[in-house]
């Protein structure tokens, strides 16, 4: 059953809080300049964070005329200056690797890597570097990086720039990954990314950056490693995370008017996972529907099929599910790129068959 | 300059081409008909007519996300490349790749690319291909990139490579002076990137990207080089790019004005007209009936996209694979 | 029950042809010949898979002063010559962005990748051209690209040169991952991986390379995407992949000697992944067991694990479990190092306590 | 050249160590005391010791995996680093590390890297710390790596990267003129690498690397800049290897005898000796006085590293994060 306070209160103090409705990028922008004014240490760097390096408006003042892919860091240099909102050059090893080398000597970068597909260029620093230093040298050292980047199709973009491949992040040992779902959680995710002393990647779905929500007025930093409720529910449990947590939570809805109660978990972190929420709720639906956008081997489904297959095997009463993207490449055209792409009706389906209705 | 008649024509009807492309591709992109992003190359028209005027279909070129001049100067079909923007069945790939995949393997065109830098080492690659076969008198491999991807590792690593090897590429950096908002003297730390080309013991030469002529000799000399055994040559086009980086940016956020019409003066399809004209070489009438012609493939090709069939939607599950047994390529909630 | 003819034909023609001990690098290297013998178009590249590049001996002859890592190439370039047995650079990204291009253009690169932890500095060329060229063009063109690498701990080289990550690999669409385990498999893996017209990987666990086993004379192929029965069996499923088939059959050997009766199921493929034989056992002995030195998290195991959650629910006695890595680098000290590895009493003990033993 | 006597003898003390090290640490490997393979530097000792004679432990150096010598002459413990060859908890990375891994943060070291080419954008982010905190006159970056590493993209990124945002680095190229059994030659399509500095508007040095004192030279020059706030320098230091790749490898299979012993007979330590006993700088007895408490050093070191513990097996769980909530560190099958 769900009850007002859950959905109000998804994750800690909640929303018991004074706030306002804004979009997902406003509250990651702000969250940013929060960081930036909370921590001196603390410094981004990117290609085209800030756009046209090098050069200045009338009033002197560094120009400002991209600011960042879907305008994440819009403004920052103008009040934070090009040593700390720093260009960078089309060279993603390159300044990741310098990244994680001023954390391993006191700062705390902050790397745009734009679009999700373009960790590959510079996935040997990513895995070989950031994520082993501290293992490889016995605690000695640590690497208080924040990564982001935009994921997901929907905007057209194609087989390059719309990938989902977080469950690669989430097996790399060394390296925590975050996935917000809306304007609230992304503020207390990059919060708290940032002002964690190990690696952390923040996974943006593109789908979500002009969704509007409520966010607190004062920052706030969420625990990594915690997922939460989006709905409480008896029947069946669906699992989302990113923006399959909104499609999780639409299907449920329209369930919920044909008398079906799924519970919604959103997952939130990748790494740490929050074994004990799907446990738990596994335990009283014994059921599990997981909803992934992601291709699906070795996928965050299949995990969290893996780990309720082994933990809640007892309570289980079906097959577990996974919805997930198919095992291709995300097309172009824009009909093939939404039948790639789980939607609610999916979930539908899938918890229909389930249930066997 | 020796340069037939006929080669000519095809140096204007290509930059021309170019040039009416992009513009009915952007209109069409705001009117909302392109599937997703598209980066237009106009004002860039002398670059890659210049460098393909020495090639044949047995010769490779690697591209760009800004990639639809080097496919027309390849001789791609403006109708299927415009059903392609459009994500039509017609088109290069079915609608699958859009704008920043275009391929045309029949064409010698090893596709659009959008890893900035990624199609670099393909265009090596081809080179092996045809120097492994003893063809490399009539097959060399060209990579186009912009000044922006001089930045990424993998350039570096593939010039190198091919001079290791010997092989015969052209490395074609159209220097268009931005990489997105961010000026090459910013991302660059030195004056000409041409200049690179010592790195590796090979010729670089700096040229004038806005005059077609100068492409097409400089290009003629690297091409002569490469099909003789002599290996591969760096070529900087300086260029500009008359639009923004992709249909909805605004350059006048990060460029002035004055610099735009600086560079819209050395127009390359206007200096070219001028030129020929002066030359006694082409007519007026003969070049208006050349545009006359390629403006009408234009609203063809706008018709032919328009009126194309979508993909059928088993096309997702379509081409992943020459051949692949398993069922995960539709998930089983799909069945 | 185990017969004799189950472990003599493992797989297709198998066991009853005219054949020899050899060890797995021999065989490697025998597969490797018999391919280049074969097609004039397929040629190898890599560093040092000859060494001395450019050099000659007394004889006029190229040097073969390396004769690549683990001598997998050794003796090639003394009969093919420097232009079908390639030296390169240090370039991973250069040379297997130009082994795509060559692939793209007709011939059939076969690329050492040396130690599997250096995909990752060729990480984009692998993803974002290698497996997606042929969707992105719509089926216009094909990749028929092979690459191996060496995986796995238990050599002391540390965090950086013995991972596992194949399920890294396996997650992408468009590429074809395979892990032979044993000399026998090795060969017929890796000849289809060279025939085939897609990318494909072949791991090889260094564990493996001096083993020895029983080798066809005749070159053959192993149907990729198909699994094996290293031992039928009907108490539970025990599913190893690369080395880790070793070692379940190993447990399963001391187990039988207990009177419990494992079945063994060897994937060999991991994309395309044979799901049939992993339902047909587990639907037999209720209950399964995967074991991958990959660690956990998205892992193969747990991609194994979801798709028996799925399809073989209803056949299931028990929780699923795996038996893995865990979420660390390897370590350098041996003793450490071998804790991080599955082995046989590991998964002796988690049959025991699956069977309430 | 101006060098007081202090200076002198940690020179000589410091290539003597290296030498010696490695030399210890090669018969303990022989011996199946080393834990995994171990590559060896000895011959190569000027170069990390002219260089590093010049930093502090403000100054940070990034290393490969031929690190022995960058970590003596960053003046790291070689108890420590024998201790970690042999995978002790008493090492420098508690045994967790080895050979390719030894890290001493407190000294400046960021440590060896077994990834060809990984360390130098470490390097370059050390110098951006310090430029960031105003603090590049005391604390700059040095990034170590061999001729084979300057294939890596990475390299290329980095050298721009440094240049693009003034950064004070030292790239360090030590060619020893193989990378594993691959002669420079074969790989590197010019003659001094150090020429690939001009594709960065940074100089570019070849100096000899044998000889400790134009290495110290050199690197003086460079530091200053870099403390200057001028920016980087790139040193190519021609060098050798007198051991194999690893120690396991037979350089005889791919390098001549003759080779081998024109650069042994430039051998950096003797040409030290004799040069500072005919100037009268330091006597025969100093020198040798110097190299017995070294040789004890070294016994003790390897005594040391055999008398120490092995670490506690739960060190297998730890260090992977700062801190990481989950059981999934540790397997349920392991509980
Ligand atoms: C690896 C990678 N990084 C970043 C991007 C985003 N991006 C697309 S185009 C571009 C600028 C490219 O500049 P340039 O190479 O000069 O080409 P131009 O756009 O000027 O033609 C960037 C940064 C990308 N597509 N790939
Ligand atoms: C990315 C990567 N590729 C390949 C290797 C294997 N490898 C280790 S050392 C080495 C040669 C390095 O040569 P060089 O940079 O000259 O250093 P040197 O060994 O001569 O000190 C190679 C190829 C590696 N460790 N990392
Ligand atoms: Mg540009
Ligand atoms: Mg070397």
């Amino acid at each position: 059953m769900t009850t007002q306070e859950d959905t109000k209160n998804p994750l800690g103090p909640g929303y018991d809080v004074a706030g306002s409705e804004m979009r997902y990028r406003d509250s990651f922008n702000k969250t940013l300049r929060d960081e930036l004014n909370r921590d001196p240490d603390v410094f981004l760097m990117g290609e085209d964070i800030a756009g046209g390096a090098g050069r200045f408006d009338e009033d002197g003042k560094p120009l400002d005329a991209w600011g960042g892919p879907f305008a994440a860091t819009k403004g920052l240099i103008q009040d934070f200056g090009p040593d700390r909102i720093k260009d960078t050059p089309i060279s993603e090893a390159g300044f990741l690797g310098a990244a994680i080398g001023s954390a391993l000597t006191g700062l705390r970068p902050v790397v745009d890597l734009m679009y999700f597909d373009f960790v590959t260029v510079a996935y040997d620093q990513l895995l070989s570097n950031a994520a082993k230093s501290r293992y490889m040298f016995a605690g000695q050292t640590k690497v208080p990086l924040t990564m982001f980047a935009r994921s997901g199709g929907g905007t057209g973009h194609a087989a390059q720039h719309s990938e989902s491949f977080y469950s690669m992040l989430a097996h790399i040992p060394g390296l925590k990954v975050v996935v917000p779902s809306d304007a609230y959680s992304v503020r207390g995710l990059l919060s708290a990314a940032i002002r964690d002393d190990d690696p952390v990647f923040v996974v943006s779905d593109k789908k979500l950056i002009n969704l509007s929500g409520f966010v607190p007025d004062e920052n706030f930093a969420i625990e990594l490693g915690k997922g939460r409720y989006l709905r409480k529910g008896s029947d069946v449990t669906l699992v989302g995370m990113s923006y399959t947590s909104v499609l999780c939570k639409e299907a449920a809805e329209k369930l919920a008017e044909e008398g079906i109660d799924c519970e919604v978990v959103d997952l939130l972190s990748l790494s740490p996972l929050d074994e004990s929420i799907l446990i738990e709720s596994v335990s009283k639906t014994n059921r599990l529907i997981v909803v992934d956008e992601d291709t699906p081997r070795c996928s965050m489904a299949s995990e969290v099929a893996a780990i309720v297959a082994d933990q809640a095997f007892d309570y289980l009463d079906a097959p577990i599910k996974r919805v997930t993207g198919p095992h291709t490449p995300v097309p172009y055209n824009k009909a093939l790129e939404t039948a790639f792409m789980p939607d609610s009706n999916e979930i539908i389906i899938a918890t229909k068959k389930l249930l066997d209705l | 300059m020796d340069i037939s008649k006929e080669k000519l024509v095809w140096l204007y009807e290509t930059m021309y081409r170019i040039r009416r492309f992009e513009e009915t591709m952007l209109e069409q992109t705001f009117k909302g008909n392109a599937m997703g992003v598209t980066h237009s190359s106009d004002g860039q028209e002398a670059g890659p007519t210049g460098v393909c005027a020495h090639l044949t279909e047995k010769d490779w070129i690697g591209s760009t996300h800004r990639g639809h001049g080097h496919c027309i100067a390849k001789e791609l079909d403006t109708k299927k490349m415009m059903a392609e923007i459009m994500g039509r069945a017609t088109g290069h790939c079915k609608g699958k790749g859009g704008s920043m995949h275009i391929a045309d393997f029949s064409k010698g065109m090893l596709g659009a690319n959008a890893i900035v830098g990624a199609s670099i080492p393909l265009a090596v690659g081809a080179a092996l291909t045809a120097k492994y076969k003893g063809l490399e008198n009539e097959s060399i491999g060209v990579a186009f990139f912009g000044d922006g991807a001089t930045s990424q590792g993998i350039l570096h690593e593939s010039m190198n490579l091919a001079t290791v090897w010997k092989l015969p590429v052209l490395f074609v950096c159209e220097n268009n002076h931005y990489a997105e908002a961010t000026p090459v003297e910013y991302a660059v730390s030195i004056l000409d990137i041409a200049d690179r080309a010592s790195s590796y013991s090979m010729p670089g030469v700096v040229v004038d990207g806005m005059d077609v002529f100068a492409v097409y000799d400089a290009a003629g000399e690297a091409v002569k080089r490469a099909r003789n055994g002599d290996g591969p040559t760096l070529l900087e086009l300086k260029t500009y790019r008359y639009h923004g980086h992709f249909h909805a940016d605004v350059p006048e956020n990060y460029r002035t004005k004055e610099e735009e019409s600086d560079w819209k003066e050395r127009d390359s399809i206007e200096t070219f007209q001028d030129r020929v004209i002066k030359a006694n070489q082409l007519t007026d009438k003969e070049l208006k009936a050349i545009r006359d012609e390629i403006d009408n493939e234009m609203i063809e090709a706008v018709d032919f996209a328009l009126n194309s069939p979508m993909p059928d939607m088993d096309e997702l599950y379509k081409d992943v694979y020459v051949n692949y047994p398993n069922s995960v390529l539709a998930p089983q909630q799909r069945d």
